[in-house]
């Protein structure tokens, strides 16, 4: 296939592109990988998918590996924000251009960022949250795997959103690792501590779901639960009322939008540096929209 | 007796938890001269002096070296005493090479990095000492243990020790082994080094000691000369005397009896063409000089090792090669002759050891018969006289001869029809060797057989009905044990078996 | 009637001296309920109960390994491909939910069988051949759900739930427990274990089928790892494809916590689950207490270390 | 003439025999090699050994600790405090960039230190003792970095650099690796290590100071886990508080798969090395050959175990 990177301008149709995910061990990127490849069999790309497991250096790895293999371009969903830079060193070295996909890469140039934001995202949820407990209440946060940059962003959007409701008490802020098992054990133990709370704010959904499954009977009606990605789980779970409301984020939409923006790249046209992906608060009014 | 003790132990005591094993025991060391500790197994000869060696702190009394009290809290301290210990049970490093066993601890060095050359030398220079003929770059665990054995004896002289302690050294070692060691002592002796010498050989005795300090029980009982005649030195050690030490009651098959161990053509590298047979009732003894191969040919009859060819029948039946619990399941029991690596869990309970052959053939629906182990471990031990505080203490806690006697016990527990003994009775205290070979005794009665290797040579002749001589790694010939003498078997023992090839020289290329 | 007492006395003594981390599990205890009310409270043991149970079941069936002097990194992987098989089962295959317990349990054993296969009959070290199922599990675990989870079975989902006041993980976990025991020291394979890992020579040279012996380790180990996870799944009520993740350490550690030597021939069933305890009430403890989550790591090695010292410590005094 | 090629060839031989998983090593190149033009190319190689570089570095000190019959589950973790403390160093403290690199292998050095003593003198199993340190080091690294990552030095940027042509974490790997060799083989403190994980009371007996052995080899296990961490922060450029997660079992593997044996007393660093670059050059080939990442995982368990499966299988054949 694709002998070089700098055949710009040619039909694209045929190139490999190196799509590097931080990891498969989470359905969000899994529908994430899903669109890219839907997208890339519609425009006749090859794709091949590099999984990091959530090590930044195994995706430098991978991104090395990918700068040599004859790669035409590469779409990044990085591990970390900041280590992903040094990583693309080799890929931009080698004038291979660069998509980066839900999570933005620091000092490295890429052709544009396909991404919905966390800390808007962040601070939706917390709204969401805040809003249905009428704007009081004692609050559990469920954090996601500590260091990890979408656990910082999210963070810092929760902090934000939470801001404006000072009836709304943080009681306890732990991890669980974006783990549903987890998420289980530790909201329950958090709720022998704190019995009166009426709200978990989670970061994600299957941390959502491993608490709904702690509250039992109470989840959706004494005490409120907001996840944060969509996934069909989460969808589900909304549906049923349990949890009250998730971010949207639409994986499947990032990846294949990802890739729409490489073809155009690869054909040498302008792309748009961002490209917003639109993030949703998904309830119970407007799930259906999500689940046909 | 001198004045200046260069060793003393004074009013010594030693207490493990509650029990007490040394009650106020006082030993003197004189320069030149050869103390010999004498004292059934578990007497306390090893517990004593291990506090010396500084493995044990002693719960009460005195050491003094050269009249001045000390302390020995570990082995760098007993050293810089001028104290070198050869310890009963081996201490080395199997992955290491000698020349690295035999320097270890204190590894010639310059700023730190290993000069290598002096670290040969050094091992070098010892093993030629002692007369062995071993490559210093072989990795101890491929040495048998005989060899071992004389690694450990090296490693202790190479420290030019001012007082040199020897835990039955000789127990391992052949008549020839133990003559070169013995001129070593001489020759120590005449340097004015003091020893402390541990055997259960009494005939050793009065070869190479001076005074002799009799434990019982961990008690001092007496001092005497080591021309003290042999069967006063067991009276004192035993409490009681020893009619016949070698109780061999021949019970020879009936006419027409099947063979019970029939070996055709067994060759494994190094080893064979084999072919023996044992009878019903009978005990044959394989003698030899050490590396002759004994080993070997037990291991691979007992399915232990592989072998390359032949063929081996326990009544009739094909015994499949290399399968350990096919053998055991044939009747065949095997005593390895390294306790400790091969025989042993040492932290497993003396019950426990004594029945690892007979958890899965008297259990129930796989539920072991707890009972049952327990009673049949109690009933051999107290046969055998193991000394210890209980049936369930780790065995690692008795002492070495004891441990050797559980070993023994596994086997005749197991009601075993052929008996593959390997040094059975090494470390073993006359009297209770009298008590394993009445067991033999038992068993041929009841119409099982008995090979045994044996580098006892007395006990060759004492307790064999046939007696087989193996040299490098072939049969030499058979001698019938009537007739035989040390001298018949070591002449047989040294003969060029392999006439035909080029003279065999296993380390013929490193000299 | 003195005899009697001195019997018991002596009893409690060496139950003591084989429960070692015993004393860490109580001292812990003891902090704990000083330092918040609400951790002495039934609902909150119970909770312990439960979330001890997962690591607790896998660990009495890694015990037969690491007294056989083996060990098994691929419990983790184990549980999570028995749970997903199980779920799987009656969801994409819409076969009978009963069965699906069966169906778990088999996958387990059979991954089992086949690390101990791999290291008895390939001789492959045990730290290599369970690696090497680690992830070889856990990518098939990824192929059959395809990254996603998968709701379980009624039967599995039973598992997780309660039996009136009593939840059924305990029941499952104590259940298992006396099973495990019982095999661990009353039967030929127990035994057999402990003497393999004891001097796997020594026991060669006794008759006992060594290669046999750790097969069968691993059989246990893969079992007890298959119903750890359906347990897990039961409570979540979904197989996850990362259920259990890295589960193998805590595992591991609770067996080593509770007295057993990764040298082999020692361990004990009780010591597991005391091992199993420590660190599930640690995190129990730290959760009540709100501790940040960097600093509960700090505070769970810290933990684990003296609970383990603790131990050492008592063991040093009887001793001398 | 013809003595010197005998020797020779015995030297190839044991060399053979003393670096197993090579010939496992050199079959995965041969199929790769076959199944696409891209491995065997000279940007693709220097790829490879960049990648293997973290890990072989961090294995080369675990070399120590296994050899001395203990294990080391810290040594992710000691990467990323390491490189997150020197990056701190700079960053928030702003001292001079220079030092950071001391500082880095002075925390590495520090943690050993720790581990060493709490197994030594404290009697914790290396176990324990290192599965603690894992835990709260992780911990530590996440309370100075706040959870977010932060930019290395240019000390610490250049270890992860090119020198011309020369990747310098190549450089790294071999210069450490051939100063690990000598200390192992040819200094006291090595010698040391293979006896006391030989046979740990024959080493007591023999005056070897047991205790200073342990704590020395965990000592090195930290200094080379701390430099490894700097190695990879360098190619980040940046220190991640998650940096190194789970390396351990890489590590470890390494170590085994190059013939070392966690009974102790067995280890090489050439072994180590092979260890390291089979789990590199399997990675590498599974991402050319752009093996589904499910599957990739099953197939990485069945090459380790290929691997190994080779050197048990050759060793066997020189045996008899
Ligand atoms: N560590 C220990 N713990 C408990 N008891 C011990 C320990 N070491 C030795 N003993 C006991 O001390 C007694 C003396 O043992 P010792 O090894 O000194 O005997 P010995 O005279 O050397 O016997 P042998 O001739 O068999 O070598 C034995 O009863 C033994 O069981
Ligand atoms: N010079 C030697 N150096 C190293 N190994 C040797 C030497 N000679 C023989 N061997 C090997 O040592 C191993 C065991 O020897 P060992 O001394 O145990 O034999 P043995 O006949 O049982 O003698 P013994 O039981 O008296 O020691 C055999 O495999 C033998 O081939
Ligand atoms: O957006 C993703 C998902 O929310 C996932 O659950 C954790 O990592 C984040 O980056
Ligand atoms: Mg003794
Ligand atoms: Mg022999």
């Amino acid at each position: 296939a694709g002998l070089s990177a700098c055949n710009r301008g040619e039909d694209p149709a045929g190139e490999q592109v190196t799509l590097a995910v931080s990891t498969l061990n989470n359905p969000f990127f899994v529908d994430l990988r899903d669109g890219a490849e839907a997208e890339a069999a519609e425009l006749g790309l090859e794709l091949s998918v590099v999984d990091a497991q959530n090590d930044s250096a195994t995706q430098a790895n991978q991104l090395a590996t990918a700068a040599t293999d004859g790669s035409a371009g590469v779409v990044i969903n990085a591990v970390d924000s900041a280590a992903a830079g040094a990583g693309l060193a080799s890929v931009t070295g080698a004038e291979i251009p660069v998509v980066a996909v839900d999570r933005a890469v620091e000092g490295a140039e890429v052709a544009s960022l396909v991404a919905s934001d966390n800390v808007a995202g962040g601070e939706q949820a917390a709204q969401a949250l805040a809003e249905a407990l009428g704007g009081e209440g004692k609050i559990i946060i469920l954090e996601g795997v500590p260091g990890a940059s979408s656990t910082n962003e999210r963070g810092e959007g929760f902090e934000k959103g939470l801001a404006e409701f000072d009836g709304i008490e943080s009681v306890a802020s732990q991890t669980a690792k974006y783990d549903r098992a987890t998420a289980l054990d530790v909201t329950t133990n958090l709720l022998q501590s704190h019995p009166d709370v009426t709200g978990v704010l989670a970061m994600n959904d299957e941390m959502a779901l491993g608490a709904i499954q702690a509250l039992g009977s109470r989840a959706g009606d004494d005490v409120m639960v907001v996840g944060f990605d969509g996934t069909a789980d989460g969808f589900a779970a909304v549906a049923d009322g349990t949890l009250h409301a998730t971010i949207a984020q639409n994986p499947t939409e990032l990846g294949r939008q990802s890739i729409e923006v490489m073809v155009k790249v690869l054909a040498g046209e302008e792309v748009e540096a961002l490209q917003n992906v639109a993030v949703d608060t998904v309830t119970a009014d407007n799930v259906a929209d999500f689940t046909e | 007796m001198q004045a200046n003790p260069l060793l003393r132990l004074e009013k010594i005591s030693k207490s493990f938890g509650h029990v007490q094993v040394i009650h106020d025991v006082t030993v003197d060391v004189h320069p030149g001269r050869v103390t010999v500790l004498l004292g059934e197994n578990g007497a306390g000869k090893s517990t004593l002096i291990k506090m010396i060696a500084g493995v044990h702190a002693p719960s009460g009394g005195r050491i003094l070296v050269d009249g001045a009290e000390v302390r020995i809290p570990d082995t760098k301290a007993s050293e810089a005493l001028g104290i070198a210990t050869i310890h009963q049970e081996l201490n080395l490093v199997p992955s290491m090479t000698v020349a690295e066993n035999i320097t270890l601890g204190r590894t010639p060095r310059r700023f730190g990095v290993i000069n290598r050359r002096r670290m040969r030398a050094i091992a070098r220079e010892a093993l030629a000492t002692i007369g062995l003929d071993v490559d210093v770059d072989t990795p101890v665990g491929d040495l048998g243990i005989a060899r071992q054995q004389l690694v450990e004896i090296a490693k202790a002289l190479s420290l030019d020790a001012r007082i040199l302690i020897l835990d039955e050294p000789t127990a391992a070692l052949t008549t020839s082994e133990i003559k070169a060691l013995f001129d070593v002592v001489r020759d120590l002796k005449a340097r004015g080094v003091g020893m402390v010498f541990i055997s259960h050989h009494l005939d050793e005795i009065a070869e190479i000691g001076d005074d002799v300090n009799v434990l019982r029980d961990g008690e001092f009982v007496a001092r005497v000369p080591a021309d003290t005649h042999e069967d006063e030195l067991i009276r004192l050690m035993v409490g009681r005397s020893i009619d016949k030490q070698f109780p061999r009651e021949p019970s020879p098959a009936p006419a027409g009896a099947p063979v019970q161990l029939d070996v055709s053509a067994l060759e494994a590298p190094g080893l064979g063409p084999i072919s023996l047979q044992v009878r019903p009732g009978e005990v044959v003894a394989l003698a030899g000089l050490m590396g002759a191969g004994r080993t070997e040919l037990l291991r691979c009859l007992a399915g232990a090792d592989a072998y390359t060819s032949g063929r081996v029948e326990v009544r009739g039946e094909r015994l499949a090669p290399y399968d350990v619990a096919a053998a055991t399941a044939a009747g065949v029991g095997h005593v390895p002759e390294d306790r400790k690596m091969q025989g042993l869990v040492l932290d497993a309970s003396v019950a426990e050891n004594i029945g690892y052959a007979t958890v899965r053939s008297t259990s129930r629906f796989g539920l072991v018969d707890r009972k049952g182990q327990r009673r049949r471990a109690s009933a051999v031990a107290e046969r055998l006289r193991i000394r210890m505080d209980s049936i369930d203490q780790p065995i690692r806690s008795l002492s070495g001869g004891n441990q050797q006697k559980a070993v023994f016990g596994r086997w005749f527990t197991a009601g075993s029809k052929v008996l593959l003994l390997d040094e059975p009775t090494r470390g073993v205290d006359v009297g209770a060797k009298v008590e394993i070979y009445e067991l033999i005794n038992e068993i041929t009665a009841d119409g099982g057989c008995v090979l045994m290797a044996s580098s006892d040579l007395p006990e060759v002749l004492g307790m064999a009905d046939r007696i087989l001589v193996m040299s490098q790694g072939r049969i030499a010939g058979e001698l019938p044990a009537e007739s035989a003498t040390q001298d018949s078997i070591m002449q047989l023992a040294v003969s060029n078996v392999n006439r035909d090839e080029e003279p065999a020289n296993p380390q013929g290329a490193t000299a | 009637m003195s005899a009697a007492t001195t019997r018991r006395r002596l009893d409690i003594k060496s139950f003591l001296a084989n429960n070692g981390a015993l004393v860490g599990l109580v001292v812990l205890c003891l902090a704990l309920w000083a330092a918040t009310p609400r951790f002495l409270t039934g609902p909150n043991l119970l909770n312990v109960g439960i979330q001890v149970s997962t690591i607790a079941v896998m660990a009495f069936g890694l015990t037969f390994v690491i007294v056989a002097a083996g060990i098994d990194l691929s419990v983790g992987s184990v549980a999570a491909l028995s749970a997903m098989v199980s779920a799987y089962w009656v969801g994409d295959l819409a076969l009978p939910g009963a069965w699906s317990i069966v169906v778990g349990l088999a996958v387990g054993a059979l991954c089992g069988l086949v690390t101990g296969v791999m290291s008895a009959y390939g001789k492959l070290p045990t730290f290599i051949a369970s690696l090497a199922m680690l992830t070889i599990v856990r990518g098939l675990t990824l192929v059959i759900s395809d990254g996603r989870p998968i709701p379980t079975s009624d039967s599995v989902a039973f598992l997780g739930s309660s039996l009136g006041p009593v939840p059924m993980p305990i029941v499952v976990m104590v259940v298992t427990g006396l099973i495990a025991a019982f095999v661990l020291n009353r039967t030929v394979v127990g035994k057999n274990a402990f003497a393999v890992g004891g001097n796997i020579e020594a026991a060669r040279l006794s008759g006992i089928p060594v290669k046999r012996v750790l097969v069968t380790v691993f059989v246990i180990s893969g079992l007890f790892a298959g119903l750890a996870g359906m347990l897990l799944a039961g409570r979540l009520e979904s197989a996850q494809p990362t259920l259990a993740t890295g589960y193998e350490l805590d595992a591991i550690a609770a067996t080593v916590i509770g007295g057993a030597s990764l040298a082999g021939g020692v361990g004990r069933i009780t010591g597991t689950l005391i091992g199993a305890l420590v660190l599930a009430v640690i995190r129990n403890g730290l959760n009540l207490l709100s501790v940040s989550s960097f600093w509960q790591q700090v505070v769970i090695g810290v933990v684990i270390a003296l609970a383990v010292g603790f131990d050492v410590l008592r063991r040093k005094n009887v001793r001398h």
